[in-house]
């Protein structure tokens, strides 16, 4: 298989604070390929959307990128560590739009309502691509017109408190491939939009991923957005991934207890009617409260005893797959 | 340097009680951890009980009267007294040099006089009991005697006993003033928000109308019109009265620019298609949402309230003597002579200063504190 | 957006009525009219007016007649541009207030740029520093500027200017310039005096400003439309800058108009603590004398000057803030 | 003259100040010091009258200057044949120079009027006991007190060079006094026992004032500050209409009776007035109407209602200095406006007056000596005569309150009051121990002093006597605060005390006092007012107890206001009985107190009394007053008003101590025309 356009390794995100470190991403690794999409799954709080803004070095204060590799192969070819570049360096704002760009879960919220979104789409392709005013203009039209909005030589100079939800999103990805990125980090897209504009995002977003060879890393809590658009899948827990491999693979035969658990909650037209969805026994605990030994296991129903309480489970796997549960042995 | 305080996840200690905490116990908590706040509030909580308990720290009848005692300056307390602790003040001795018309006070080391805690004095009631008692006092005085903490005014009245009196007066007026508006501000402000249409035109042009009268001649002529019959404690009210009415604007504004902006807000409108009435959209979803905002405005509300009755007592507009406020104290600086012959004076402006600064730390802490993004 | 500015107008004419009857009842509010003040002022100054005089004094003025009558009588003159004669001053009140009314602006003007200028940049950096040293210390001094009434700031201002350089520090014209007409060098005069009063009287205003723009910013930035703005990767300065501090600016625009009458009251009272020529001072005197027509016109004035500045503000207002003007369109 | 010779009775008693030392003395005995030692308090003197008349005259540059460019007549034809002639205090003076001197506003007319009182028919001297001529050379009063003559100075003009003569008189008295639109009703100066008096012109220089009835205290309305004898500067300005004189050939202009009703309102109407009314209280007032011709030393060019009331010499004034020098020495003077009393007392400490006695606090004695040498000036602290620069005035026809009332008019109750002050604490806390403490009546060098047990009587500080007067009324029970209860409803007595924070510091005088009341159990409720509202109260009879000075009743019978209730416009002891005293009867409220009744009777029959039995009378009068303590007296003839003097040390020609006195007009009789200004 290709090398991955971005591989992250041994990713470590912390906040330092009064009450002690939070490790929101703690070892994670997970790799990004040309023109496929990696979905990164969990339960909210487990760190998938720290996980993004670290890759885009936007993290916030007292957060900071603190271990492990970003391997990122940019257009010209060669390959940068990202964590080791200063967050606010114009080295990584070059990153930022033309080699990676964010679509944000609330549409109205992520635009400013102080400016017309042509003003919000050009100048980041001025600011990158070094364009005159009008060429950025004529860019972001034809982008709007590649995402599919309505007259977007009228639309460019409206607001977007003008615009529809599924619309904003639209703009919104128009927007984050400005400066024709290879990845597109889509965090939560379709979270805050109703089904069938969702679809219609998702769509696009495939559309543009065959078109353009673009790379997606979507994140979601939703195992069925997962099913519907992604190749490949890394389940999150508590900052790092527990199962990680190709989406048909997991969905056939899921390794980790975690990411059986999350399947079965997934509703699905087979199910009986009037049956409750099963759910995953107790809480998601706090990052900084992180039980030892396998994270999971106050919560797993397959726990093997000591062994899961007490040791890491090491990252087990032949090929794409790779999952981390004693139950696949690796135990000491 | 270190963070006063900040909003992140909590200790794992702790994880448990926050993960069940309200949002009253987080603002709470988190509040604790604003220092400078925390010591602003026990420093207003002091000065409240100072103001209620004022009779008792005063020295001297605050209104007495003495020619003898004019313009006295600060007066030091000597602690110690042959080898043990028995505070005292030196006796003094005046006389006016009728070259330069100055009084000028001797130091009278021969006649000492001391200090008593639980002293006798003038009467007064506190809390409903009639008694004579005060923190401090004179043992073997003398008419003229006194413990001048702060000096004497030019009747000779002490500084310090006044102060006490008027403290009291200019922080109540500005508690009650600040709930007054208070409640006129978010019942106008929401009321306006929430139906729109005519009422809120009409709230806005009151709104408007208030905020564009220069406040002063507002004030002088209401203080004119004032029966001059009524008593200190009827004018006081009115005084306060007056002061609310014109404050409760800016209240009322930021309510409602704030339901306004929410209204947009993408979690009302969930809320209301979630079919949840009214009523529990703006007092579940939206007034949460900023309180932070009415706080702050209130911290800063308050303050401005005292500072304005100070003012017009000042100005002779507001309380006027023999009633004692900051303002009225203040006024008997307004002149060359005071400055030049008894700068003392304006130490007044010192709890002044310090009570409104502590006001705005606290409310600037509250704000932080109950802030929902925390 | 016309039919928006055409109804701005129209309210504004209505808040400028309804100040003029404000106005007009305050000063009625005081029991007894200008004849029996005038009578007091004669008294306190070793002279008398007979009663004979007295009631001519009333009628000739029309202080016998109704509320109402005095009121149209009032407005009907100001229609033509006449706001009548100043009965202490026995002169029209145009010519009483004079240079006052545009030394109050000028002076309530200065305090304002003053306020302004401090103000934004302060408040943008208490809010992106937040509890840096320098958060701090902005913080700790507006608050000061907050605590110290500005009143008591004129009067060390006024001793000190005593003390130091002699009384007439305190006026806004050295004793040469105040005799003589207006010229370059009276105006250069003016230039010298008018900075300090300015600075008293501003001081509690860009307090209170800059904290108004510290919490609005606070909120903003935390807001997902900045963490898009940065994932562009544009430059932070040039995030906060363009996104957060537009935001903030908006209820910093609305506040402007109403630092006016704020600053217009506070310079009344440092007017009078510094003995500044401005209306200040002026208007005390007419009310307490209740010379009817001239405190009258001076409140009336300075409402419609700050219903001007609302209605200026509003249009700052719409054009700061985008969802207004769409929804003016 | 007779008259002339019986007025010097008494002035001689006043020349010299002695008695009035003694009475500083005891003034300042309570601090253990004499302020003489300060040698601020010099003697009573004035430039004088001279006999002589010099051969030749000369005038100032400023005015040779316009002679020579033939824009006005030579000095000589400007003069009167008979000038004024005035022998300066120390020395000839030189001239030029303007003198700068704050204002605050036009209610301050006055600061100005008194500067040009020199336009008073008659004036007194340095020791303000003695009548001496001033426009009018001379007078005479017939045996029975009916007419009464004065001699104007041939060839005599108005600042315009317009003759003044006696038909100016006659134009006063027939167009002005006797039109009903103008002076509703005759004064009661010019009306005796309410019988109208006339004025006749005798001849060019002569005029005559008749009445039906004795009326020997004319001389001294003459000379006081009086409607018919204060002169036009303060009689025809703020409109009033007395003075006795104006100048016809001007104002005829204005005047219906000259063209008709219509005409001149139409002149009213285009220049700005709604009747010709108004156009002509306008015109006649020298503070406002530059063109009004005067005879003061200096006249109007820059109106009061502005921020530099600016005035300049008068071309044909009347007087000349011993060596023919054309009087005033000064070209200028020129009032800034002060924004407030602070303002004008810094600017006087700053030296940017130079010579200022009007506004300037006596609280701020100590800083002012301070800033002697800074500001360049001297300070003198001029003594006045009335008895009480804080007089607590009684409503004696309040009745809103029947039990307040029913006290106010006990005398006993009153006494106690009086008794219940500690005068030495007042005097030392406001008066800086300047003042003298005591009872309402003038000083003893005053010929209408009822001698020196009068000053204390009822007016010494005892609150045991106090005690037990108020017990034996009857008000024995008290509260928990230890104050005396009603008698009707068993509340608390409360006695309102309106005091106006005017001239005098009255609200924190009247704290002190409220707080030695407390001692006798009288609780005094003080209520700091606006001057307006205060002086509507007391006109609507609606206040208990106001306080205000008692200026002027060192000459009771030319400004009673102060000690009797017998003027309507200013009645602080009672408006009903004032009205009552003023219209005959016919208005008001007659008094019940048989004691005042007679005291009101007295002061009736005094006009037609002569000199020194008018004093008695006035003795008599005052005896009553202190004796019922309807104005309770506390601390006064001090520098309090009018009493310190910064004066540039520039000047020349100044006295030593100026007389402080409502009739006095201070400063004119320190004639302030032949001031000068030093090399």
């Amino acid at each position: 298989m290709a090398e991955p356009l971005l591989s992250v390794r041994g990713l470590r995100t912390h906040f330092e604070t009064p009450e002690g470190t939070i490790r929101a991403v703690d070892d994670l690794d997970f790799d990004v390929f040309e023109g496929r999409t990696l979905g990164v799954v969990g339960e909210s709080g487990c760190g998938k959307s720290v996980a993004a803004r670290s890759v885009l070095g936007i993290v916030e204060k007292p957060g900071r990128v603190v271990g492990g590799r970003i391997l990122l192969r940019t257009h010209a070819g060669d390959t940068l560590d990202l964590a080791a570049l200063p967050q606010d360096s114009a080295a990584y704002r070059a990153i930022r739009g033309p080699e990676i760009a964010l679509v944000f879960q609330e549409p109205m919220a992520s635009f400013s309502q102080y400016y017309t979104i042509g003003n919000q789409i050009t100048e980041a392709i001025r600011l990158h691509l070094r364009l005159s005013r009008s060429a950025a203009r004529a860019r972001a039209i034809e982008l709007l017109d590649m995402v599919g909005v309505p007259q977007p030589s009228r639309r460019i100079d409206e607001y977007p408190f003008q615009l529809s939800g599924g619309l904003r999103q639209r703009v919104m990805i128009a927007m984050a491939l400005a400066c024709d990125p290879r990845i597109l980090i889509a965090d939560e897209p379709t979270t805050a939009l109703d089904v069938t504009t969702q679809a219609q995002i998702l769509d696009l977003l495939r559309e543009l991923q065959a078109k353009r060879g673009l790379a997606i890393i979507l994140i979601t809590h939703d195992m069925g957005v997962i099913a519907e658009m992604a190749h490949d899948v890394a389940v999150m827990y508590l900052g790092r991934a527990v199962e990680t491999g190709p989406v048909a693979d997991i969905f056939a035969a899921p390794a980790h207890p975690y990411t059986r658990a999350l399947l079965r909650s997934i509703p699905t037209v087979l199910a009986k009617p009037r049956t409750h969805l099963p759910t995953i026994a107790g809480s998601i605990p706090m990052p900084s409260a992180r039980p030892a030994g396998c994270a999971f296991s106050p919560r797993c129903s397959e726990v093997l005893g000591d062994v899961c309480r007490q040791t890491e489970p090491p990252a087990i796997g032949e090929g794409a797959r790779s999952v981390r549960c004693f139950l696949h042995g690796g135990a000491p | 340097m270190r963070l006063p305080f900040t909003r992140r996840k909590p200790a794992p200690s702790k994880a448990e009680r926050y993960a069940t905490a309200t949002q009253l116990q987080l603002t709470w908590w988190r509040f604790c951890r604003h220092r400078l706040a925390v010591v602003s509030l026990i420093v207003l909580l002091l000065a409240y009980t100072a103001a209620i308990m004022a009779d008792f720290l005063a020295t001297t009848d605050p209104h007495q009267t003495n020619a003898a005692t004019s313009y006295i300056e600060p007066q030091a307390i000597h602690w110690f007294d042959n080898g043990g602790f028995h505070p005292f003040v030196y006796g003094l001795k005046g006389a006016r040099d009728m070259r330069t018309f100055k009084l000028s006070y001797k130091v009278d080391t021969s006649r000492k006089v001391y200090l008593d805690l639980f002293a006798h004095n003038y009467d007064y009631s506190l809390f409903g009991f009639r008694t004579d008692i005060h923190l401090f006092g004179l043992r073997n005085a003398n008419r003229n005697d006194g413990i001048y903490i702060l000096g004497t005014d030019q009747l000779g009245r002490d500084l310090w006993s006044r102060l006490a009196v008027a403290t009291r007066v200019s922080l109540f007026i500005g508690l009650v003033g600040v709930s007054i508006s208070l409640f006129l501000g978010v019942i106008l402000g929401g009321v306006s928000a929430i139906y729109g249409g005519w009422i809120d035109i009409l709230v806005q042009r009151m709104i408007e109308v208030v905020r564009s009268m220069p406040t002063i001649p507002l004030w002088l002529g209401l203080s004119a019109a004032m029966p001059s019959s009524w008593s200190v404690t009827q004018v006081y009210l009115a005084i306060t009265i007056i002061i609310s009415l014109l404050s409760w604007t800016d209240l009322a504004r930021t309510v409602r620019g704030k339901f306004l902006s929410l209204r947009e807000e993408d979690f009302v409108l969930a809320a209301e298609l979630a079919g949840a009435s009214q009523a529990r959209i703006i007092f579940f979803h939206m007034l949460p949402s900023f309180t932070s905002h009415i706080i702050a405005a209130v911290s800063l509300a308050l303050p401005a309230m005292i500072i304005s009755e100070t003012s017009l007592s000042f100005l002779g507009l507001g309380l006027r003597p023999p009633a004692i406020s900051w303002g009225v104290l203040l006024q008997d600086a307004q002149n060359v002579q005071t400055l030049v012959l008894a700068p003392w004076l304006l130490t007044v402006a010192v709890p002044v200063i310090i009570v409104i600064l502590a006001f705005n730390f606290l409310g600037d802490g509250l704000r932080d504190a109950a802030d929902p993004y925390g | 957006m016309i039919t928006f500015v055409v109804r701005r107008l129209l309210l504004a004419i209505v808040t400028t009525w309804l100040i003029s009857v404000l106005s007009f009842a305050i000063i009625q509010l005081p029991p007894g009219d200008f004849v029996d003040t005038y009578i007091a002022q004669m008294a306190a100054s070793g002279s008398s007016v007979s009663a004979q005089a007295a009631e001519a004094m009333r009628k000739m003025y029309g202080l016998d007649r109704p509320f109402y009558v005095q009121y149209g009588k009032w407005v009907g003159r100001i229609v033509h541009g006449d706001f009548g004669e100043s009965m202490e001053w026995r002169r029209p009140v145009l010519e009483v207030i004079g240079d006052r009314l545009w030394l109050t602006v000028l002076l309530a003007f200065a305090a304002l740029i003053i306020t302004w200028g401090l103000a934004l940049p302060i408040g943008i950096y208490s809010a992106v520093r937040q509890y840096s040293i320098g958060d701090y210390l902005f913080t700790l001094v507006g608050f000061v500027g907050i605590a110290v009434p500005n009143f008591l700031l004129a009067l060390v201002l006024m001793y000190f200017s005593f003390r130091w350089f002699g009384a007439s520090v305190g006026g806004l014209f050295s004793a040469k310039y105040s005799l003589l007409p207006w010229s370059w060098g009276k105006v250069w005069d003016l230039m010298k005096h008018l900075p300090l009063p300015a600075v008293v009287l501003a001081l509690g205003g860009t307090a209170q400003l800059v904290r108004i723009m510290r919490a609005n910013l606070l909120d903003e930035l935390r807001r997902p439309y900045v963490v898009t703005a940065r994932a562009k990767g544009l430059t932070e300065t040039r995030v906060v800058l363009k996104y957060p501090v537009r935001a903030a600016l908006n209820p910093f625009a609305s506040n402007i108009a109403y630092l006016f009458p704020f600053l217009v009251s506070g310079s009344v009272i440092i007017s009078i603590v510094l003995g500044l020529p401005t209306v200040g001072p002026l208007l005390v005197e007419a009310l307490i004398s209740q010379d009817m027509f001239l405190a009258g016109s001076i409140v009336l004035l300075l409402g419609v000057l700050t219903v001007i500045g609302t209605f200026i503000s509003d249009l700052v207002l719409m054009w700061v803030d985008p969802r207004l003007r769409q929804g003016m369109g | 003259m007779t008259t002339r010779r019986q007025v010097l009775g008494y002035a001689s008693a006043l020349a010299a100040t002695a008695p009035a030392g003694e009475a500083l003395a005891q003034a300042v005995s309570s601090s253990h010091s004499n302020f003489a030692q300060s040698g601020l308090v010099g003697h009573l003197e004035s430039a004088t009258e001279a006999t002589a008349i010099p051969a030749s005259f000369k005038e100032a540059p400023m005015l040779a200057e316009l002679v020579k460019q033939g824009k006005l007549p030579p000095v000589h034809e400007r003069l009167p044949v008979e000038p004024l002639v005035l022998k300066p205090l120390d020395a000839i003076g030189r001239y030029g120079g303007t003198w700068r001197r704050g204002f605050i506003g036009p209610s301050d007319g006055e600061n100005g009027n008194r500067i040009n009182a020199s336009d008073k028919l008659l004036l007194w001297d340095a020791t303000g006991s003695k009548i001496i001529p001033n426009v009018a050379k001379g007078w005479d009063m017939s045996k029975d007190g009916k007419t009464f003559t004065l001699f104007l100075r041939k060839g005599m003009k108005w600042s315009d060079g317009h003759p003044y003569t006696a038909d100016d008189f006659a134009f006063w008295y027939e167009d002005i006094y006797s039109n009903r639109d103008i002076v509703p009703t005759p004064i009661p100066d010019m009306s005796p026992q309410a019988k109208p008096g006339r004025l006749v012109k005798i001849d060019e220089t002569t005029v005559q004032f008749q009445f039906d009835v004795p009326y020997y205290l004319f001389l001294d309305m003459m000379a006081g500050d009086t409607l018919i004898g204060g002169g036009q500067s303060v009689q025809q300005s703020i409109g009033n209409c007395g003075g006795a004189y104006s100048p016809g050939h001007y104002l005829k202009q204005f005047l219906p009776k000259y063209s008709s009703e219509a005409a001149v309102n139409k002149l009213a109407r285009e220049q700005g007035y709604d009747n010709w009314g108004r156009l002509l209280a306008f015109k006649k007032d020298w503070e406002l109407n530059p063109e009004l011709p005067t005879l003061g030393g200096w006249h109007t060019v820059k109106p009061i209602n502005t921020p530099t009331w600016t005035m300049v010499r008068n071309p044909y004034f009347y007087m000349v200095d011993t060596a023919g020098n054309q009087l005033p020495y000064i070209d200028n003077i020129v009032m800034t406006l002060a924004e407030s009393l602070e303002v004008v007392n810094l600017r006087a400490m700053a030296g940017e007056y130079d010579m200022q006695e009007r506004h300037i606090d006596l609280q701020k004695l100590p800083i002012i000596l301070d800033n002697r040498d800074r500001g360049n000036y001297d300070v003198h602290l001029d003594l006045a005569y009335n008895g009480a620069d804080t007089a607590i005035q009684i409503n004696l026809s309040y009745k809103d309150d029947p039990e307040i009332a029913k006290w106010l008019h006990t005398a006993d109750f009153r006494r106690a009051l009086s008794l219940g002050i500690d005068r030495d604490q007042m005097n030392q806390t406001f008066w800086l121990g300047l003042g003298t403490p005591g009872s309402a009546v003038p000083a003893e060098v005053m010929p209408q002093n009822p001698g020196k047990e009068w000053r204390t009587k009822w007016s010494t500080h005892d609150p045991a006597q106090a005690n037990k007067m108020l017990d034996a009324l009857g008000l024995t029970k008290k509260d928990a605060d230890g104050y005396r209860l009603r008698t009707d409803n068993g509340k608390r007595l409360v006695l309102q005390v309106e005091a106006v924070a005017a001239m005098l510091d009255y609200p924190r005088q009247m704290e002190m006092v409220a707080q030695q009341w407390r001692k006798i159990g009288i609780y005094g409720d003080v209520k700091q007012m606006e001057r307006g509202l205060a002086f509507q109260r007391i006109a609507a009879n609606q206040d208990q107890i106001n306080v205000w000075t008692n200026g002027g009743t060192e000459l009771m019978y030319l400004f009673p206001r102060h000690c009797l209730p017998v003027d309507p416009t200013e009645a602080h002891l009672g408006v009903e009985i004032a009205k009552w005293y003023s219209s005959g009867g016919k208005q008001g409220m007659a008094p019940t107190d048989p004691e005042l009744k007679r005291a009101l009777e007295l002061f009736r029959s005094a006009a037609g009394q002569q000199e020194d039995e008018r004093n008695k009378t006035a003795q008599e009068i005052w005896k009553i007053i202190v004796d019922q303590q309807y104005s309770i007296g506390t601390v006064g003839q001090s520098p309090a008003q009018f009493g310190v003097r910064l004066v540039s040390r520039k000047l020349g020609n100044i006295p030593s101590r100026a007389c402080i006195a409502q009739h006095c007009r201070t400063p004119e009789t320190s004639r302030p025309e032949t001031w000068f200004f030093k090399a």
